[in-house]
């Protein structure tokens, strides 16, 4: 596999990323620089974690007029995966790529913690490894994480199964103390109708090596690995 | 027994409602760096003659007072001590009755 | 004009005859504008320079010691650690978020100005009593502004500390320390070498902010404060990751022969000194100077110190490509003169030539201060301090309660939660520990990280509270298994033209000096913050050490936490303990009186060798370092970390509660699997460190008796509520 | 050769300068927890009879344009594709004249 990490100014997630998909899975990875227009061949474009423009006006929102993003949304609509993490699922939210919008945590504090998250569809690119409602321990660390997507739009969501993660205790329910950030539903992160763009808030690339606290954001990778190896692989850029 | 009415008329005012729109920015000479990105963001996108981008906040209440002067007074003391930051922010406000 | 410009701008009529002196002529006002923030105490160090060159310096790591904008040690295969304190106190003060803020972003600058890329963040606190409606909306705003700036830039804030304690609620604590990781070869420092060699000014564009800042730094706090506020400045933490990023692409590709950031007195601190260290002088144009604001005259452009901005010596034939590093950055820059031979500062605004002084004076010319020294008559007074006048406390179950429940004592993670700890994907160990972990993938090694510090201690007495300091420290960083191979100290104190105050801060340092040599860990950076005082009540004098251990073998990196059932725990280290200056009184009893435990340095030096190699030799499960609260709070700690109870009992004798709740420094907790027992207790005897079988791991209590008698029986998962609770409530 | 007078005016309009004050406020049905915290924060310091606070941003910005009409239709667009999030957040704006 051969994934492309973007740098936005202030991505700061960019290199766990990258150290990941390297180091740990053994794979190819490359920096793409936001000013990017056609960044080449790769089969996942992950948008990292990070405070792209500073996060100012609002979380993703200068980002998602990087020049990149051009080639990012023809990628993704020619079936690309493309991965968000944290600010990548903020700026996919803006740029229109995946539905709702991410706004200030409820409780208005930044928040670094483990969280646990339920894979609700395993149906997917990224989580066909998981079983069906398994949990993983994922941290998070953000400030503007808390998922909204108008009450009539959430259905539909959960019908097409686009509700990818929840956050729920570690035993799999999905409670109020579980919410690290007053998302509606307990929602973690969704995907596009086809499937082949997810954002999601905690990051899986810091659930990497079991001396950092967990291994089990390998399953959303390793999950990548194989539906690439087994399925079509795109390579466009 | 005053009643409620005659209570809140005594002084000759009635109490009514009064709802404050409240701009808060940062001072002249205070850096704003979230107006310099979304001028520099502006200016890529396709509008070149933007210029003065600032980026504040904006803040609405309804509140009771008895006239717009004991409004004023209270929604200024609400700014000074709370909603803004004297130290680097400066506000301005409107107030519109609301009714009763 | 005035009669006497210089008296407005601080400096004082002998100082200004001194001036007058070293340069052969009167000054202009702009000149004598650099020279009031050059001679500033936060800039020359007047009060402080003779006592600093106590602290041993020296070491056979160091790369780097005091002078430049961090320290520099070496950690093995090329590989070195670059690493710094600072204090925000009086800009907290008045804008906690942005002071704190921009404390962060300061000393992170301090750290890739040398060529480091910064790794961790650390921070140490304190606050007044959190009873008081505006110490809570200080500490949650300095809170936030920490993580504000440190989040952004994506940086993790791995370990800190808070403290509340009545003598800094006008005059809150912000101390923030950085690390980075760098090859050595890459070190850079902050001289303006090689004549003819460009002057450059890169990152945000200059505006009025700050200017005199250095001096509201250095005076106390008054009404007239409120007036100064203009001197808080604004971060940009975005500016300032693309400033990093710009500044260490640039180091790597080897394109700069020195390289200054600007922090308190801006660009006049940076001319001068870099061409003080480099023994050249420097001519500039002002008007290259890229403005945020028009119609800035030339002193304000001199001592402006608009918030990250940095200054590079480029050779010539550099220049395109440093260009172009600036603009892929998208950082406003400009060149702005260059590198001459002749020792003078100048400097060109507007055509005119407006300053020209000889470096050497501004930057190093400040007359060195010879305050009196006078013992305070407190200290004399609250040694006498006898024990017995407390009324009786029987009920240690409570006690213990209400100590767990003391927001110093108590857990800090409604802190750190709100500080990104995990970022970059090497934190071993985060927050809650005794010393932070982190790994450094470059060389297979780990960092261990810590600060400490408690101005109780100081106050009561500064020499043997200096030799805590270090103390603690360092066995914070043993504890995790790593060698301590350097410090980076903040001293904070009162008004040092009072004799008082001075007399608290040379014993202080000279406690530190002392424990550093007997340790072997050299001093290699710091900062001092004289002036900490409130319509002259001074603080605590508050020395704040800063320690970066090594740990060869991160494998073997030991936690606090008890770890399993039916390891036994034992207490190594010294058998001295008082109730003197310890959390009980204050928090019990209301009391800040009472002789400190005599330290011995030699046994804190083999006992955090003996720990050292018990670690590295995988003899212990957990190892915890008792402080404030002494052995009950620790235990309760250890017991809270591991979710296990334990059942222990101690030697009939001393005083119940000096046996539970008393303080003293070279004193550790560590667990052991109960087949070791014997191996472990063996090899402290060798080391000659005492230690003490105390009892098991196990149940859901902590239970600690005595003479047949529990003294402290009570659910782990109560005391963990109240330890947990009590900030996180704080701050809702 | 036109002149620049010329120029500006050659499609009948002058090219002003508007000052565009922008509010930002989130969408009615969408939480507001800043507003709800300044409300409870406002309430304690005994401003009991404070309701309906809610927190957003305000934008000041300057641009040029040929007449009322195409400044308005910037500010919106820019509002709409940048400086507001549609899904969750509705503005309003008021423009005034600033001079050529
Ligand atoms: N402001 C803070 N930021 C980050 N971590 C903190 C902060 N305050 C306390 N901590 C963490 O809480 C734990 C306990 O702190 P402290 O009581 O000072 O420990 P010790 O007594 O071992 O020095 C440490 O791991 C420390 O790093
Ligand atoms: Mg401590």
């Amino acid at each position: 596999m051969k994934a492309g990490v973007i740098v936005f100014p202030g991505s700061n997630c960019d290199l766990d990323a990258y150290h990941l998909v390297r180091d740990i899975l053994g794979q190819e990875a490359d920096y793409i620089w936001h000013g990017e227009t056609s960044p080449g061949e790769y089969d996942l474009l992950i948008l990292p974690g990070g405070f792209s423009y500073g996060d100012y006006l609002r979380s993703g929102a200068i980002a998602r007029f990087s020049p990149v993003m051009e080639a990012v949304a023809s990628f993704a609509a020619a079936g690309g995966m493309v991965l968000g993490i944290c600010n990548g699922f903020q700026i996919l939210t803006e740029a229109g790529l995946l539905p709702g919008a991410l706004y200030r945590n409820r409780h208005l504090q930044f928040r670094c913690r483990q969280t646990y998250i339920r894979v609700e569809n395993n149906r997917l690119p990224f989580t066909g490894l998981a079983r069906k409602e398994q949990v993983l321990k994922i941290p998070v660390a953000h400030g503007d994480g808390c998922y909204y997507v108008p009450e009539d739009e959430l259905a539909g969501l959960e019908e097409r199964g686009q509700v990818v993660f929840r956050y729920t205790d570690s035993g799999g329910s999905p409670t109020k103390k579980a919410n690290p950030n007053g998302s509606v539903s307990n929602i973690a992160g969704v995907c596009n109708e086809q499937g082949n763009v997810l954002g999601l808030m905690p990051h899986p690339e810091r659930a990497g090596e079991d001396l950092l606290g967990s291994s089990d954001g390998l399953v959303i990778f390793k999950s990548i690995l194989d539906y690439l190896g087994a399925g079509e692989v795109s390579r466009r850029g | 027994m005053p009643t409620g009415r005659f209570c809140a008329g005594w002084k000759g005012e009635t109490v009514l409602k009064w709802k404050a729109k409240i701009e808060i920015l940062l001072k002249q000479q205070v850096l704003d760096p979230q107006g310099g990105a979304v001028e520099k963001a502006l200016k890529t996108m396709g509008y070149p003659s933007v210029t003065g981008v600032r980026v504040g906040k904006y803040i609405e209440l309804v509140l009771s007072a008895e006239g717009r002067g004991q409004a004023a007074a209270r929604v200024e003391e609400m700014s000074e001590k709370l909603l803004s930051n004297p130290v680097i922010e400066d506000y301005r406000y409107e107030l519109v009755e609301v009714g009763e | 004009m005035v009669d006497k410009p210089w008296i407005e701008l601080g400096l004082t009529d002998g100082e200004y005859s001194l001036i007058v002196g070293q340069l052969g002529r009167e000054p202009n006002l702009v000149e004598l504008n650099m020279y009031s923030v050059m001679w500033s105490e936060h800039c020359s160090y007047k009060h402080s320079r003779a006592e600093l060159r106590k602290f041993p310096t020296e070491g056979p790591r160091v790369l780097q010691g005091p002078g430049e904008n961090a320290g520099v040690v070496d950690i093995g295969e090329g590989w070195a650690c670059a690493f710094k304190i600072e204090s925000h106190n009086h800009p907290s003060a008045v804008e906690p978020y942005q002071g704190a803020a921009t404390g962060v972003g300061g000393i992170l600058r301090d750290i890739f100005t040398m060529g480091a890329r910064p790794v961790a963040f650390l921070n140490s606190l304190r606050f007044g009593e959190l009873s008081d409606p505006r110490v809570r909306y200080l500490f949650d705003r300095v809170v936030a502004g920490i993580g504000g700036y440190g989040n952004c830039v994506g940086i993790p804030t791995v370990a800190g500390e808070v403290y509340f304690e009545p003598c800094y609620r006008g005059n809150p604590l912000v101390n923030a320390m950085c690390v980075g990781v760098m090859r050595s070869e890459n070190l850079v420092l902050g001289k303006a070498s090689g004549e003819g060699n460009l002057v450059f000014l890169a990152g945000a564009r200059t505006g009025k902010d700050g200017i005199h800042g250095v001096t509201f730094a250095s005076e106390e706090l008054n009404a007239a404060s409120e007036e100064k506020r203009p001197s808080v400045q604004v971060g940009d933490p975005f500016m300032g990751k693309l400033l990093m990023e710009a500044t260490l692409e640039l180091i790597e590709k080897g394109l700069a022969a020195g390289v200054q950031d600007l922090g308190g007195a801006g660009l006049t601190c940076a001319l001068t000194e870099t061409a003080a260290r480099a023994g050249t002088g420097i001519e500039v144009d002002l008007d290259q100077v890229p403005l945020r604001e028009e119609g800035m005259l030339a002193h304000e452009i001199l001592v402006s110190e608009s918030q990250e901005r940095m200054l590079y010596i480029i050779e010539p034939r550099h220049r395109e490509e440093v260009e172009k590093i600036f603009i892929r950055w998208g950082l406003p820059y400009a060149n702005l003169g260059r590198v001459t031979t002749d020792g003078m500062v100048r400097a060109l605004f507007r055509g005119e030539k407006v300053v020209n002084l000889p470096a050497a004076s501004v930057a190093g010319g400040a007359p060195e201060c010879e305050p009196g020294l006078a013992e305070p008559a407190y200290y004399g007074e609250l040694k006498k301090f006898k024990l017995p006048e407390l009324p009786g406390e029987t009920n240690y179950n409570r006690a213990l309660q209400k100590l767990l429940g003391d927001s110093t004592v108590a857990s800090k993670e409604a802190v750190w939660r709100r500080y990104d700890y995990s970022v970059r994907t090497s934190t071993l160990q985060g927050p809650g520990g005794d010393a932070a972990v982190i790994r450094i993938r470059e060389n297979g090694k780990a960092l261990a990280l810590t600060v400490d510090g408690n101005g109780r201690h100081s106050y009561l007495d500064p020499y043997i509270g200096g030799i805590y300091a270090v103390a603690e420290a360092t066995r914070n960083l043993s504890c995790t298994g790593a060698e301590p191979v350097g410090i980076t100290d903040c001293l904070n104190f009162g008004n040092p033209e009072k004799a008082e105050i001075s007399w608290q801060f040379q014993q202080t340092v000279e406690g530190m000096s002392e424990a550093c040599r007997v340790l072997g860990v050299p001093v290699v950076g710091g900062n001092v913050s004289f002036y900490n005082e409130v319509e002259g009540e001074a603080i605590y004098p508050t020395p704040v050490v800063g320690a970066v251990g090594l740990l060869a073998e991160p494998e073997n990196m030991t936690r606090s936490a008890f770890k399993s059932a039916g390891d036994h725990v034992l207490l190594l280290g010294s058998k001295l303990v008082s109730l003197g200056g310890s959390q009980y009184l204050k928090c019990c009893h209301n009391v800040v009186a009472g002789a400190l435990t005599r330290p011995d340095l030699e046994l804190e030096k083999r006992l955090q060798e003996l720990l050292r190699s018990l670690i590295n030799e995988r003899l212990v499960h957990s190892a915890h370092d008792l402080s404030e609260g002494g052995l009950a709070v620790a235990l309760a700690e250890c017991c809270i970390g591991g979710e296990l109870g334990c059942v222990l009992t101690l030697p009939a004798g001393s005083g119940r509660a000096d046996n539970l709740f008393g303080e003293g420094p070279s004193r550790v907790i560590v667990s052991v699997h109960y087949e070791l027992v014997g191996r472990v207790v063996r090899l402290a005897g060798k080391a000659k460190v005492p230690v003490m079988d105390l009892g098991e791991v196990g149940g859901e209590k902590l239970k600690i008796m005595s003479e047949g008698e529990y003294l402290v029986d009570i659910k782990i998962a109560d005391l963990d509520r109240i330890y947990r609770e009590v900030i996180a409530c704080a701050m809702k």
